[in-house]
């Protein structure tokens, strides 16, 4: 997903525009869209970072920074105890271990979409059920199913096949989740979790999910309110330090040529 | 190991002696840890590194951890302690016994004792560790090296077995000499070591007579094993995955060799009896490479339910009888193992360079395959060790090459049939010796059907 | 530039592009070109004997498969990507192939490797794994065997001469190696890693006199470099095994750090321990190879059961390293079923972190398409430098 | 006549079944699988009577193959895929000694011998990056059907790099690189370049004997067929309907047993 976070003192307007592969053709009109609800215009705006798995193909940007960083930092501003962010998008899923706001390790995966929110996707689309409702129907689980494939597709498979064999909706849900989870779990328990744990990216505002790691773990883990905005925060909270540093020097920032304008696909 | 099937399905055992074992290994992880409590040495220890008899004969007790990497796996308990070592910081694609070892020694160490619900009473903090450097395996060489960054206290031994790879050019006789030498230095400093550490004088009488007895169990074990060779076999790999722990883990101690009487003396009844492990044996089998998957032993029960039985295993096998492995005159049981080690890794040398494109590890499934009449090879890919299964396609590609048993009939150019012959057929099955995570049974039972309907097809093309 | 500077500087670049061509040259000359891949193998015997030795690289630009056949997916990606091109034929100007007893990957596969590749001449040069005299005695017979063995495949008894003279010649090398080197040490460096990573893996293709020339060619070219061409930012050390593409250090540098020192194996690992010279020329090709090269595959016993001294004593030259080039943070780069460094990423990063240097761990594998991937978690890295 | 035999081939994707009379293919149908595969089975097995003019008296044998079998309650007797691939294969081309299958999660690759029996055989892991299940995910991006795909990458001039890592994932790349400029049929030649790679690569551990046929939903793409023969240097073999194969081997084998 895309989204723009625009900050002056405090968070003066923020968008979440909406999902898919077309993300990037998108970002140029949630800025706008941003920009409408603040109601600046676009030159008004002294910084612009980009972060995230397709931060390069933001041609308005004026500097791109990992998603690691901006998270570390986003997270930080909400929860100064964190320690451990789990970040789970549609793109690949990461462990970031922080300190002072700043990354100090982390892992990430981002080979397999089976480790991704993206097996959410695809799984409800294929049960024909929304995303949004695949949280409430897990937490009905007594009796998660257990999905013995790991891809994605052999896992699709495997809930159709199920559903034929009659197994009820909500259990294979919650073994969707719980299989999301080991992978997730596995993959951060790479790093020395500390706690506070902070469950960031699209797939936090999962509460089945949610549940999934935190029995996953063997504790809580903390959502923050946006969970889909940390990293867009963290931007933005970044891009301001820039634009302060340069004003002490009494220089304006390094910016890059800007354009709004779509990129063509298809 | 394998004795855990209970807690999952039970596997079936052909012979009553493998049913013995559960009992057995359960016996020695708690004896290590009885024994660690009444201030006996225990140490560390890899199989096939030598040291069996040397051990044995200095009254310290080796702790397998190879078999409790196995057993964590039958038990299907060794996730934890692999995630435990990932989080460390090794690699999932390493040997996965490390792994869960390396991980189960790190989480003891950091606790101060055992991890929770630590299988059958968990794997004891050693004395000291004896890793080898060879030829054979790296992680034998690296694996105590790494957990001894959780128990630095620690002492490791690294002992250097080398032997000589089948060369064109150069011929195992030329190198003997300097290899045989190296080997008793390396055997000499292990015992030096070993003196330091529990303070006592190695008696070289009794070394010598656990060495004798050792040979003596090796020369029974080969024996009791080509009973096999009957038809119908009266015991599978299967079951050699579970007699493999005396061999494996107790040599050099009597009670390995009353096992092997026993054994010897069942499979001697039922061959008398004709009894063999399937009532229709079919097809005839050689696990021709690989570790088993251990949480996946009943794999073999399934390909005996389709008639697929395995007579032979080249996977903890005493390649021949001791008589037929070259020993100098010498009554210094430091040198007999010596000789012994390198007699074993060159025995098939002299073989190899009579048959043209040959080599030493493909005449070993040559002979197998004549001797145990064998229909079809079988190998295991364990992904994450490396030592026992890189070559193993290439094994097959060159036995395919060189080694065309089975007469068939083809129609020639002028329409004419005309008799040749056909390699035998192989399966490769993938998965890994512990990591569960690698294995389907779906997949795995579906190829073994496939492989059954080659076999099929196979023995109707062949001409008698 | 002037014209001589382009013309070293497109002669490196055709030689890296186009690896092997010389070979392909020596070869239609008459010469016996002899591959390896590892740096356990005693070139010093190899140009002794009159044979060309021949650094085998990989590509991770060609997918691996022909290489497939009969080299299982569970061996390490380098290794393999090796292999698969030498079956693919782009090694078709090899008379032999000599592998050492390095690592699972290398020594389990020997067969494979030399029935599959069917070259004129293979050998196996079996290392001990311990440093005990015995050892010693032991790798000094070893060595002795390959000479006499080597001898018979090339139709010339290898002398005392004949090595001392070798091992001159590549002390020599090892000089110029480690006079580039001293160009990565101000800042910004007059040297980029990229450079470097393609002199260091021309140099490994040629005869050792050649790579002498080239080298010193190189190096009063660079001499001429009055200022650096790069910009004063991080400087980065890459620990591991073997990278002989550029695509890794090229990426670092494209995210703004400068590469400016290694513990590599075709960097310091194996270009600069020098071989004594002066006493009898095998034993003192054994203690190079087996003592100087500090190598995982080697036991390095920790004698006094202590945590930091054993740390000390097997990575101590990362440590030398990365004070006299200055690093500012470093990557572990371990492939994927390397068993060897696999093992000892732990005590690594514990080492990393008792000089107080920032580590940044990546697993990889052996190809091309998993640059994207490396590309987020570097950045990350360099953000986390500052 | 001596009596006619059923192969049926019930696979994830789709489903074949194959009527054979005397060595020769008398019809032929194919379905989705949908969700249901038992009704699918029955309706298969109705199509074809209908479509010979046989009834079920004249169906002697049935023998039932692919992903869900086991749902043909009314076989006879069940095969792999992999045998009932290679005897399909081996019908067509007597000389084919290696076989590819690209099916929709997996593909596999046989060695048959002289007599269309298999000796060895591999299959794709337990991620469906190598499968032809890429092809789909692929046509849906583009918004085209995969009927189309072949003839479009035929097309290109310029064949991009891919790297189809993970058959989901292949989307956004896709998208990605469109958005880059790219052209479809060049990102298309790219994929079934990459595609073919994985399936050269499968084929080479069991080592490849001529002469080497591709069979499978994905062989019926032209652009993968195309790929092979430039990654391989070898000519293809593609039966006319490559996704009749296990169907149609599986028929082949009901008659062996029935004459048996
Ligand atoms: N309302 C929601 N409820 C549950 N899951 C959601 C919701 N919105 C998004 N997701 C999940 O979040 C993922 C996208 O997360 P996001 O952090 O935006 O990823 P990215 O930044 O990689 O696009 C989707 O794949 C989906 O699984
Ligand atoms: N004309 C075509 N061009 C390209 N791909 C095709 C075509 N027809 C089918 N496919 C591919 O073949 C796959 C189905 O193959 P099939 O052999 O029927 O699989 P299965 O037997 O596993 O169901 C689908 O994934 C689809 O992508
Ligand atoms: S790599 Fe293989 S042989 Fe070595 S310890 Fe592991 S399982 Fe045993
Ligand atoms: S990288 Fe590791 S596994 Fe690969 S060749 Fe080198 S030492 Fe061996
Ligand atoms: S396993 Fe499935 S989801 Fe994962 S990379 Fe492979 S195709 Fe993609």
């Amino acid at each position: 997903m895309t989204k723009v976070v625009i900050m002056g003192e405090e968070i003066m307007s923020s968008v979440i525009g909406p999902t898919g592969p077309e993300q990037r053709r998108l970002a140029n009109n949630v800025m706008k869209e941003a920009l409408n609800r603040a109601g600046l215009p676009f030159k008004s705006i002294s910084y612009v970072v980009a972060t995230g798995y397709g931060r390069i193909n933001v041609p308005f940007a004026d500097k791109q920074i990992t998603e690691i960083t901006c998270h570390a930092r986003g997270v930080a501003s909400f929860f100064p105890d964190a320690r451990t962010i789990i970040d789970i998008g549609g793109q690949d899923s990461k462990g970031i271990k922080i300190n002072n706001g700043r990354p100090i390790d982390f892992v990430m995966n981002d080979k397999c979409a089976a480790g991704s929110g993206r097996f959410l996707e695809i799984i409800a689309d294929t049960l024909g059920i929304k995303i949004e409702e695949m949280g409430e129907l897990a937490l009905q689980s007594k009796n998660p199913a257990v999905i013995s494939n790991i891809c994605t597709i052999f896992a699709e498979q495997e809930v159709v096949d199920k559903l034929a064999e009659g197994i009820p909706l909500k259990n294979l849900v919650a073994g969707i989740l719980e299989s999301l989870a080991n992978r997730v779990s596995r993959m951060v328990k790479r790093l020395k979790i500390e706690r506070e744990v902070i469950l960031t990216g699209g797939v936090a505002k999962n509460a089945g999910m949610v549940q999934a790691l935190s029995d996953k773990l063997g504790y809580p883990v903390s959502v923050p309110p946006e969970p889909l905005l940390t990293g867009a925060v963290g931007a933005t909270l970044l891009g301001k330090e820039i634009a302060q540093k340069a004003k002490e020097r009494d220089e304006s920032p390094e910016r890059k040529e800007r354009s709004l304008k779509e990129i063509e696909i298809l | 190991m394998a004795e855990e099937k209970k807690k999952h399905k039970k596997r079936r055992t052909a012979t009553e002696a493998a049913a013995s074992i559960g009992p057995m290994v359960k016996e020695f992880i708690s004896g290590t840890l009885r024994a660690k409590e009444e201030g006996r040495k225990v140490a560390f220890t890899f199989i096939v590194c030598l040291y069996d008899e040397i051990l044995r004969a200095m009254d310290i007790l080796p702790v397998w951890t190879e078999n409790f990497a196995g057993i964590c796996g039958a038990k299907r308990d060794a996730e934890r302690f692999l995630e435990r070592s990932e989080s460390l910081g090794l690699s999932r694609s390493l040997c996965t016994y490390a792994l869960c070892g390396i991980g189960f020694d790190q989480w003891r160490e950091e606790l101060g004792e055992m991890p929770p619900d630590a299988p059958w009473g968990g794997q004891v903090r050693p004395d000291m560790m004896l890793s080898s450097g060879q030829i054979l395996c790296d992680p034998r060489n690296k694996w105590y090296q790494a957990s001894q960054l959780y128990m630095p206290d620690v002492p490791v031994y690294n002992i250097d077995l080398p032997y000589p790879l089948y060369e064109d050019d150069v011929e195992f006789t030329d190198v003997r000499d300097y290899y045989v030498k190296h080997i008793i230095e390396e055997l000499r400093g292990l015992v030096a070591f070993l003196e330091k550490q529990t303070g006592t004088k190695m008696d070289y009488d009794r070394l010598s007579e656990t060495v004798d007895l050792g040979e003596r169990t090796w020369n029974l074990i080969w024996e009791t094993y080509d009973l096999r060779r009957a038809v119908p076999t009266p015991m599978g790999t299967g079951d050699a995955m579970n007699t493999m722990v005396p061999m494996c883990f107790m040599m050099g101690t009597q009670e390995a060799y009353d096992f092997f009487l026993g054994l010897n003396k069942e499979l001697k009844e039922k061959v008398a009896r004709k009894e063999g492990v399937v009532e229709d044996e079919k097809y005839r089998l050689l696990w021709g490479g690989g570790l088993p998957s251990w949480f996946a032993l009943s794999d073999f029960n399934y390909f005996n339910s389709k008639g697929a039985v395995f007579p032979a295993e080249t996977t903890y096998r005493m390649i021949e009888s001791m008589y037929q492995i070259y020993m100098p005159d010498t009554n210094d049981p430091i040198e007999r193992l010596a000789w012994r080690w390198f007699g074993y890794w060159v025995f098939w040398h002299n073989k190899a360079r009579k048959r043209p494109g040959s080599h030493p590890d493909v005449e070993w499934l040559i002979q197998y395959i004549e001797d145990y009449k064998i229909d079809g090879i079988v190998m295991h890919e364990a992904f994450s060790c490396r030592t026992w299964h890189l070559g193993l396609i290439w094994q097959l590609n060159q036995l395919a090459k060189i080694y065309k048993p089975i007469p068939v009939l083809v129609l020639g150019k002028d329409g004419k049939k005309e008799k040749t012959n056909r390699e035998l057929p192989s399966l490769v099955l993938e998965s890994d010796i512990i990591d569960i995570t690698t294995y389907s049974e779906v997949d795995t039972r579906n190829r073994i059907d496939a492989f059954i309907e080659t076999l099929e097809s196979v023995a109707k093309s062949k001409v008698h | 530039m002037n014209e001589k500077n382009s013309d070293i500087f497109s002669r490196i670049e055709s030689y890296y592009s186009d690896y092997g061509q010389r070979a392909k040259e020596l070869k239609n000359e008459g010469k016996k070109i002899i591959g390896y891949v590892c740096s356990f193998i005693p070139l010093e015997i190899i140009t002794a004997a009159g044979c060309v030795p021949f650094r085998m690289r990989g590509d991770i630009h060609e997918p691996i498969t022909k290489g497939n056949i009969n080299l299982e997916t569970i061996a390490c990606p380098f290794y393999r990507s090796c292999f698969d091109l030498s079956v693919k034929g782009r090694y078709d100007f090899l008379d032999g192939s000599i592998v050492a007893h390095a690592c699972d990957s290398m020594a389990r596969t020997y067969a494979v490797w030399k029935y599959t590749l069917d070259l004129p001449y293979s050998h196996f040069v079996n290392l001990p794994h311990t440093l005990s005299k015995s050892s010693m005695e032991f790798f000094n017979e070893e060595l002795n065997t390959f000479r006499k063995s080597l001898g018979g495949f090339a139709g010339k008894e290898i002398s005392d001469d004949d090595l001392a003279e070798a091992i001159g010649l590549y002390n020599e090398n090892r000089d110029k190696v480690k006079a580039l080197y001293e160009l990565r040490k101000p800042d910004p460096p007059i040297i980029s890693g990229t450079e470097l990573t393609k002199i260091l893996t021309v140099g490994a293709s040629l005869p050792v006199a050649e790579a002498n020339q080239l080298f010193d060619e190189v190096l009063e070219e660079l001499g001429k470099r009055k200022e650096s061409p790069l910009k004063k930012v991080r400087r980065i050390m890459i620990d591991g095994a073997c990278v002989d593409n550029i695509e890794l250090v090229k990426l670092i540098e494209d995210l703004g750090g400068n590469v400016v020192i290694d513990t590599l194996c075709n960097g310091t690992r194996d270009n600069l321990p020098h071989t004594d010279i002066g006493g009898d020329p095998v034993s003192a090709l054994a203690d190079r190879y087996l003592n100087k090269i500090n190598c995982p595959r080697t036991y390095r016993e920790n004698k006094e059961q202590d945590l930091h001294k054993d740390l000390e004593s097997r990575f101590g030259d990362i440590g030398f390293y990365a004070r006299e080039f200055k690093a500012d943070g470093a990557i572990l780069y371990v492939y994927k079923y390397c068993d060897p460094f696999g093992f000892e990423v732990p005590a690594r990063k514990a080492y990393f972190d008792s000089i107080k240097l920032p580590l940044l761990y990546l697993e990889d594998e052996y190809s091309a398409g998993t640059i994207g991937q490396l590309k987020t978690r570097i950045q990350a890295f360099l953000e986390m430098l500052g | 006549m001596a009596g006619c035999v059923i192969g049926i081939d019930i696979g994830s994707a789709s489903s074949k079944g194959v009527v054979f009379c005397d060595q020769k293919i008398l019809g032929s149908y194919v379905i989705p699988s949908g969700g249901n595969y038992k009704l699918t089975a029955d309706k298969v097995r109705e199509e074809l009577l209908s479509r010979t003019g046989l009834s079920l008296r004249d169906i002697v044998y049935t023998v039932a193959t692919g992903y869900s079998a086991k749902a043909v309650t009314f076989a006879d007797d069940l095969r792999t895929d992999i045998s009932c691939h290679s005897k399909g294969a081996f019908y067509c081309f007597p000389s084919a000694r290696t076989v590819v299958d690209v099916g929709d999660l997996h593909s596999k690759v046989f060695r048959i011998d002289d007599k269309g029996g298999q000796l060895k055989f591999l299959l794709s892991g337990k991620c469906a990056g190598g499968s032809a299940r890429v092809l789909k995910v692929i046509a849906r991006v583009l918004q085209l059907k995969v009927e189309e795909l072949g003839a479009l990458s035929l097309k290109s001039r310029k064949r991009v790099d891919f790297n189809t890592g993970c058959a989901v994932f292949a989307e956004s790349e896709a998208v990605g690189r469109i958005a880059e400029g790219v052209a479809k049929e060049d990102l298309l030649a790219g994929i079934h370049r990459a595609l073919a790679a994985q399936l050269y690569s499968l084929a080479e551990r069991v080592g490849i004997k001529e002469d080497f046929a591709l069979v499978g939903g994905g062989a019926r793409d032209a652009g993968l067929i195309k790929a092979m023969e430039e990654i391989t240097n070898l000519d293809i073999f593609v039966p006319a309907e490559p996704h009749l194969t296990a169907a149609l081997g599986a028929a082949i084998i009901a008659e062996e047993i029935s004459n048996a």
